[in-house]
């Protein structure tokens, strides 16, 4: 039977999981302190033009990811090069992401083992999946969902008698270029990332309206961090979140019902692996799709194993220290991103609608209903 | 075919990692010197550690002992520089690798937190293992290590006893439980002074028992002062931290007059106004009560008795607060009532007009002004008071 | 690499460095084969031509003690990161 | 238990010589009946040389002049009241000469329609299609003159009585199993759907054996790519002898290697009904009391037939449970010595304290006490299933008790872990059909765990997810009912909802997807 391209619930899943990914371990908006929750809804804010933008791009080429959009817009020799480089970021990201969950892991729970071994088994996993290919990254999506659902539900719940709505306060007070700074980068980290999901879906009969995607996947997966980042603030306050590399793990430190259930959070962060595991997961399929098409190949299986170490290296060496990668995730990665997240989407949109204007008498048939 | 080699030479190559190198971070559970209490001293610029540990090696000797666990703690002490200098000097007194994880308590002497306590706070909250839940306490006028080798009468150990009563918060309403991670907070958060309970030893009948009464307020990371049981009662209304169950009693001023009242519910509401540039906190303690015991003959219950009994308890529960506060503000000059954070909270605005760090000057002049209203209801099983026959 | 404190230390970072060296070494070898007998030579050269630097690295990355991370070595050429 | 009679083993290797007469391109071969009796009773014997079993018996007709006429059939194989009464009785007493009763017939026909009374009289023209037949149990008779043999069915063979499975017992619902025996078992299905939509495809498998297997299906519920892919699958299969069910499981499954079952088995009549009414597709295999069901999704290893007996939500709390039970079967050494390795501090300090003085004195570390309790429960699962059933229970309690004692007191396993092994292996019966994929599985958690603690156990489900999701039964991805939170499909996934309530079936299985006429709850 032929296998089925992602259904719109697969792809709305994928990317609360992508969104989700890394960003409830690590100390995302701290600049904004105690308004961390106008952050992040200043963030998703931010993102929506931009993601209605990614779903313009592959509206605007039914059956065609971003890779081959760019060599039909940019031509071939353009097109390939803006798609090396994506794979690039691609793997970069697939690298921070899988740095963080090694330093987190290693700083938190078993110190004495080397930060490598679970990068190493982490990338592997990621390597075996991509080799499987992109339904049963979205597969294994699809049955672990319900289950972060389903513990963080729990975690919350037991949260509950320690959430102090004083530590949320003063709200709102002069702290507008706190807020901006941490929405600005709540934006790159994780909202605009979705950038990725351009290379890896596309836009199909079944998943027609992909703003509608978009926003389904963006809405919830930034609910969800909304809710995560403002009880975790509201537990340890202003001061521990600045402090702290893994603030998230610090909240959960404090479960405490009936005196038998403490000390759980190494069962409840356990869960927040399987989103990291789909985020580099995804992130690695497109880097292995981006180079398999920069280089004018038809598959990308087969980049999976070099790929695969370049990747494991480069994670493993790109920080000596935790210190190192909360320094370099606030201060360049901003501003290392944003060609890859804005600048060359919103080319390539422009020239896209463009070319379609010049391919077509009339280019308004469906843009309303796509931009809606 | 091909893909399941590989997949058979990735689970070998895992084996052979497996066997070659060992597991890190395994520890055997046998091999583990459980702590389950610390405290801190200080001498000579020397950090004196000593922990109650708990160890299965124990439990052989005491086999068949009517104890929980079966267990007798042992102590072990060691000496260094640093924090961290003294738990690694204790390894080799142990042998056994000492396990931080569940321990209950951090006893601290008075003389290490005069001089300052972020030494041992930041240690515990730096290390992986240690926990932020466990509690702080300051050990008065004693060495804290003889906490720790007082007798636990009902429980297995002294740290077991103390985090039992520190959980429940006793229903004596006179001590106040804190974490280190609470304590860390607030020596961090702007406009509040930490508070942690007192424990001293005393002798119970023949043996030395450790108890737990009243706090030690902390001004920044240093010991400023201290309050008794009595007063730490009217810290709590002030922090709003009152549990039901809470015992508070009523002295009028005539001889056999005696009131006492259980606490179902209270809840605080602190709010801060600006009265001639200046702020004023206004509190207002809402209590729901009951009366638990009557030592005299006078009619208390009915409802004029009632009233009466009422207004005499809001009179002297305000009394006491101001005067609390009074004393707190004028001999200690912390703000543990949290007045600053509050300011911080709810007048963000009128809190940057204070320069920094010149709360603790503003502090003893902010004027305060306490609205007690108990609410009686039910006196238990009985409808009067217990009269006596002519 | 953080700086080893003992020797224990150095014998673990070289034997996990190992187990990669010959668990990609295999995995190469295996899907080179498979390329050279499904003639895709353009594929095999660019298969062999990540995969070998990849292995070289490990090697280099192994033997050496107290490399600076690529973030430093970066920071140190764009002035990014207050060292 | 299956009693092996002589013709029970002859029909398994009835054709043996004959395919040895193929290999040698022997002349005979393909070659048809002549009207010479006396040669085409040569060649016969001559292809069923030194077979014992086969009975010429000779008969001279009341015909003028005499004709010479053989029956020939295979001793056991059929059944004598039909083969004396119908076949021989009248062969022997009926006037050939009189021509009264048979006005302008060949003689062909007077056979046809006058002697033998028997339900099918069939005629065959190629000797071996000839002997094929006869070594399957039906009778030949040959008659002098006629250039082909009148093939009759008079099958009738020692079979088993139909008794309850022994291996899917239920307290409430029908009691019956399939049998040895292809027909009886498919007279079985039969009878539970009394409707034309049910098809039945015969083929011969196995070049030896020539086993009859059965291909039964639905029309307009099942789908008919499936149905295309499992004859392309079944062509594939060239085995010399198919004994049982799973000597073609192992042919036409995906994923050969992985220990996860693609292809289900039962016993029961009524559960192979419910099957083919979810849109499955049965395989019957002759001589094996086992249907073959497929596709088989992960999920139907949790869905006992018994819940769609007994009240829903008892049902419903029971699968549960039964999820529950896999979890614990599959991860309770892992989690226990991902605990006690590594996370020392999520036990609770006086659990702690107790584990570690029961573990005071044992040598092992945990990873090795739960690696030789397991393997020890698995030896005496082992013995107890192949002992016969008093020694095998004696076996076993002899064997959990004292071994597990004595292992105790001797200080070479923790209590503990006693206890650990115990809940692996009883929850580990809850879900009997896979008991291959929950050993495997609690292995790798195991080993997982002791390598980097609840990492490594999460890791390890990681790679279970993935290798589970890239399953495929027949093109159904293997975990379709759990991954889609649908709905509609959720009814009978999770739990198990009432009848009226379930107006689908699987989404992904099923052409006709409503199964529920007119839905609605009843009402009194």
């Amino acid at each position: 039977m032929k296998r089925e391209p992602l259904s719109f619930k697969q792809t709305v899943y994928l990317l609360i999981l992508f969104i989700i990914g890394s960003t409830i371990i690590l100390p995302v908006g701290t600049e904004a302190k105690q308004d961390i929750w106008a952050a992040v809804l200043l963030a998703i804010v931010m993102t929506l033009p931009v993601v209605l933008v990614y779903a313009r791009i592959l509206s605007l080429y039914p059956e065609r990811n971003l890779l081959e959009i760019n060599e039909q817009i940019l031509g071939k020799v353009v097109g390939r090069f803006i798609n090396f480089l994506f794979a690039f970021y691609a793997f970069t990201l697939c690298a921070l992401v899988l740095d963080n969950f090694g330093q987190f892991i290693n700083v938190t729970a078993i110190p004495e083992t080397p930060l490598a071994i679970p990068m190493l088994i982490l990338c592997l996993l990621a390597l075996w999946a991509t080799k499987e290919g992109l339904e049963v990254i979205a597969r294994s999506g699809e049955v672990y969902l319900p289950i972060i659902v389903f513990v963080a539900t729990f975690t919350f719940l037991f949260l509950t008698p320690n959430l102090n709505i004083n530590r949320l306060q003063p709200s709102l007070y002069q702290n507008s270029g706190g807020i901006v700074s941490a929405a600005l980068h709540l934006f790159s980290f994780p909202f605009a990332e979705t950038v990725i999901f351009t290379i890896i879906i596309y836009c199909t009969n079944k998943t027609k309206a992909m703003a509608k995607v978009y926003l389904a996947g963006l809405l919830i997966g930034g609910g969800i961090i909304l809710l995560s980042v403002t009880s975790v603030m509201a537990v340890i306050g202003p001061e521990r979140y600045q402090a702290s590399y893994f603030p998230a793990y610090l909240a959960v430190q404090t479960i405490n019902v009936g005196d038998f259930l403490q000390r759980v959070e190494v069962v409840v962060f356990l869960i927040a692996i399987f989103a990291g595991f789909i985020k580099i997961s995804l992130c690695f399929f497109a880097a292995c799709k981006g180079l398999s098409n920069a280089l004018g190949c038809k598959e990308y299986r087969f980049l999976t194993v070099p790929l695969g170490l370049l990747e494991f290296l480069f994670a493993s060496n790109l920080f000596n220290s935790t210190k190192q990668m909360a320094q370099w995730a606030s201060e360049v990665y901003l501003y290392f991103a944003f060609p890859f997240q804005v600048a060359l989407p919103m080319v390539i949109w422009i020239l896209g609608e463009v070319k379609r204007r010049g391919r077509q008498g009339s280019p308004e048939v469906d843009l309303h209903d796509e931009l809606r | 075919m091909k893909k399941s080699i590989c997949v058979l030479f990735v689970f070998w190559h895992l084996f052979v990692l497996w066997s070659m190198t060992g597991c890190w971070n395994f520890r055997e559970i046998r091999d583990l010197a459980i702590v389950i209490g610390a405290s801190f001293d200080k001498k000579d610029d020397q950090i004196y550690l000593t922990v109650e540990v708990l160890s299965p090696k124990g439990g052989e000797q005491e086999q068949g002992a009517t104890g929980s666990l079966g267990i007798t703690p042992q102590l072990f002490e060691g000496s260094g520089k640093t924090v961290f200098e003294a738990v690694r000097n204790m390894i080799s007194k142990a042998g056994r690798k000492l396990y931080w994880s569940h321990a209950r308590v951090f006893i601290v002497s008075e003389d290490v937190a005069k001089e300052g306590i972020i030494q041992i706070i930041d240690w515990i909250n730096r290390d992986a293992e240690v926990r932020p839940q466990t509690w702080i306490l300051v050990s008065k006028g004693q060495a804290a290590g003889d906490i720790l080798r007082t007798q636990s009468k009902l429980f297995d150990t002294v740290s077991m006893q103390i985090d039992t009563l520190l959980r429940n918060q006793g229903n004596s309403g006179k001590l106040l439980g804190v974490t280190v991670g609470d304590f860390l907070e607030e020596m961090q958060k702007p406009g509040v002074g930490a508070v942690a309970p007192i424990i001293e030893s005393v002798k119970d009948g023949r043996e030395q028992i450790p108890q737990v009464k009243g706090s030690a307020l902390f001004k920044g990371e240093k010991l400023v002062g201290f309050l008794d049981g009595e007063e730490t009662m009217y810290l709590l209304f002030l922090r709003n931290q009152m549990k039901k169950g809470t015992l508070i009693a009523v002295t009028a001023q005539q001889p056999k007059a005696n009131v006492s009242l259980e606490i179902f519910r209270s809840h605080t509401t602190k709010t801060v106004r600006l009265v001639d540039d200046r702020p004023v906190v206004d509190i207002w303690v809402d209590c729901l009560s009951g009366i638990a015991e009557i030592s005299e003959e006078n009619d208390v219950i009915s409802e004029r008795g009632s009233q009466k009994l009422t207004e005499r308890t809001n009179k002297e529960l305000r009394n006491k607060i101001t005067d609390t506060i009074k004393k707190v503000q004028n001999e200690y000059g912390t703000d543990v009532f949290g007045f600053g954070n509050l300011i911080y909270r709810e007048r963000p605005d009128l809190w940057e007009t204070i320069p920094k760090g010149g709360w603790a000057k503003v502090f003893p002049t902010v004027d305060t002004n306490v609205n007690v209203n108990i609410m009686m209801r039910g006196s238990a099983k009985l409808s009067e008071p217990t009269r006596i026959g002519e | 690499m953080p700086s080893f404190q003992n020797r224990q230390e150095l014998v673990n970072e070289l034997e996990y460095h190992y187990f990669i060296f010959l668990l990609f070494s295999i995995f190469g070898i295996v899907e080179a084969i498979q390329l050279y007998h499904q003639k895709q030579r353009k594929e095999l050269t660019i298969y062999l031509f990540l995969l070998l630097p990849g292995l070289v690295i490990t090697v280099y990355t192994a033997t050496q003690v107290g490399l600076p991370s690529i973030a430093e070595e970066l920071g140190s050429w764009f002035g990014w990161m207050s060292q | 238990m299956t009693k092996v009679t002589p013709t029970g083993l002859r029909r398994n290797i009835c054709t043996n010589r004959l395919t040895a007469a193929a290999d040698k391109k022997s002349p005979q071969v393909g070659r048809n009946f002549n009207c010479a009796l006396g040669s085409n009773i040569k060649v016969i014997q001559k292809i069923l040389q030194n077979d014992g079993l086969v009975i010429y018996r000779k008969i001279r007709l009341d015909t003028n002049p005499f004709r010479a006429c053989y029956v020939i059939y295979v001793d056991g194989m059929v059944n004598s009241d039909l083969l004396n009464e119908n076949i021989l009785r009248h062969l022997l007493i009926f006037n050939f000469g009189d021509r009264r009763q048979a006005p302008k017939m060949s003689f062909s026909d007077v056979l046809m329609n006058r002697v033998l009374s028997t339900g099918n009289v069939q005629t065959e023209k190629v000797i071996d299609s000839a002997i094929q037949s006869l070594l399957y149990g039906n009778v030949l008779v040959l008659v002098d003159g006629i250039p082909f043999a009148f093939v009759i069915d008079a099958k009738g063979w020692e079979i088993r009585s139909i008794s309850e499975p022994e291996t899917e017992r239920v307290v409430r619902g029908p009691r019956e199993g399939f049998i040895e025996n292809l027909i009886t078992n498919l007279t079985m299905i039969r009878r539970k759907m009394i409707n034309p939509a049910l098809k039945m495809v015969f083929r011969d498998i196995g070049t030896r054996t020539r086993t009859k297997i059965c291909i039964i299906y639905i029309e307009g519920i099942a789908r008919p790519e499936i149905i295309q892919e499992v004859y392309r699958r079944l062509d594939k299969v060239q085995l010399d002898g198919i004994l049982e069910p799973e000597y073609i499981i192992e042919f036409i499954r995906d994923a050969p290697l992985s220990p996860y079952e693609t292809i289900g088995t039962t016993e029961r009549p009524d559960t192979a009904v419910g099957k083919l009414l979810e849109g499955r597709i049965v395989i019957m295999v002759d001589g094996s009391p086992f249907a073959i069901t497929l596709p088989y999704l992960f999920l139907e290893y949790f869905q006992a037939n018994k819940d769609y007996y007994d009240s829903f939500l008892y049902s419903s709390a029971n699968r549960l449970l039964r999820y529950i039970s896999f979890f614990l079967t599959t991860s309770t050494p892992a989690i226990y010595v991902a605990l006690v390795n590594f996370h020392q501090e999520m036990i609770p300090t006086r659990l702690l304290i107790s584990i570690a003085s029961a573990k005071e004195g044992v040598p092992f570390p945990a990873a090795i006490e739960a690696f030789i309790m397991l393997m020890a429960f698995q030896l005496l699962r082992e013995a107890g299933v192949r002992l016969p059933s008093p020694v095998g229970q004696a076996v076993s309690i002899v064997g959990a008790l004292i071994l597990g004692e004595a292992a105790v007191t001797a200080k070479i396993i923790s209590a503990p872990m006693v206890i650990v092994v115990a809940l692996t292996g009883i929850s580990g019966f809850l879900v009997p059909e896979m008991p291959g994929v929950s050993f495997f599985l609690s292995l790798f958690f195991l080993f997982s765990s002791s390598f980097i603690g609840f990492f490594g156990y999460i890791f390890a489900v990681i790679a279970v997810t993935i290798h589970m999701t890239s399953l495929r039964s027949f093109g159904l991805p293997y975990l379709s009912n759990l991954t889609s939170i649908h709905g509609k499909e959720l009814k009978d996934t999770v739990v198990r909802a009432p009848w009226w309530w379930m107006t689908y079936r699987p989404r992904l299985l099923s052409r006709d997807k409503r199964r529920l006429a007119d839905p609605g709850r009843p009402e009194p």
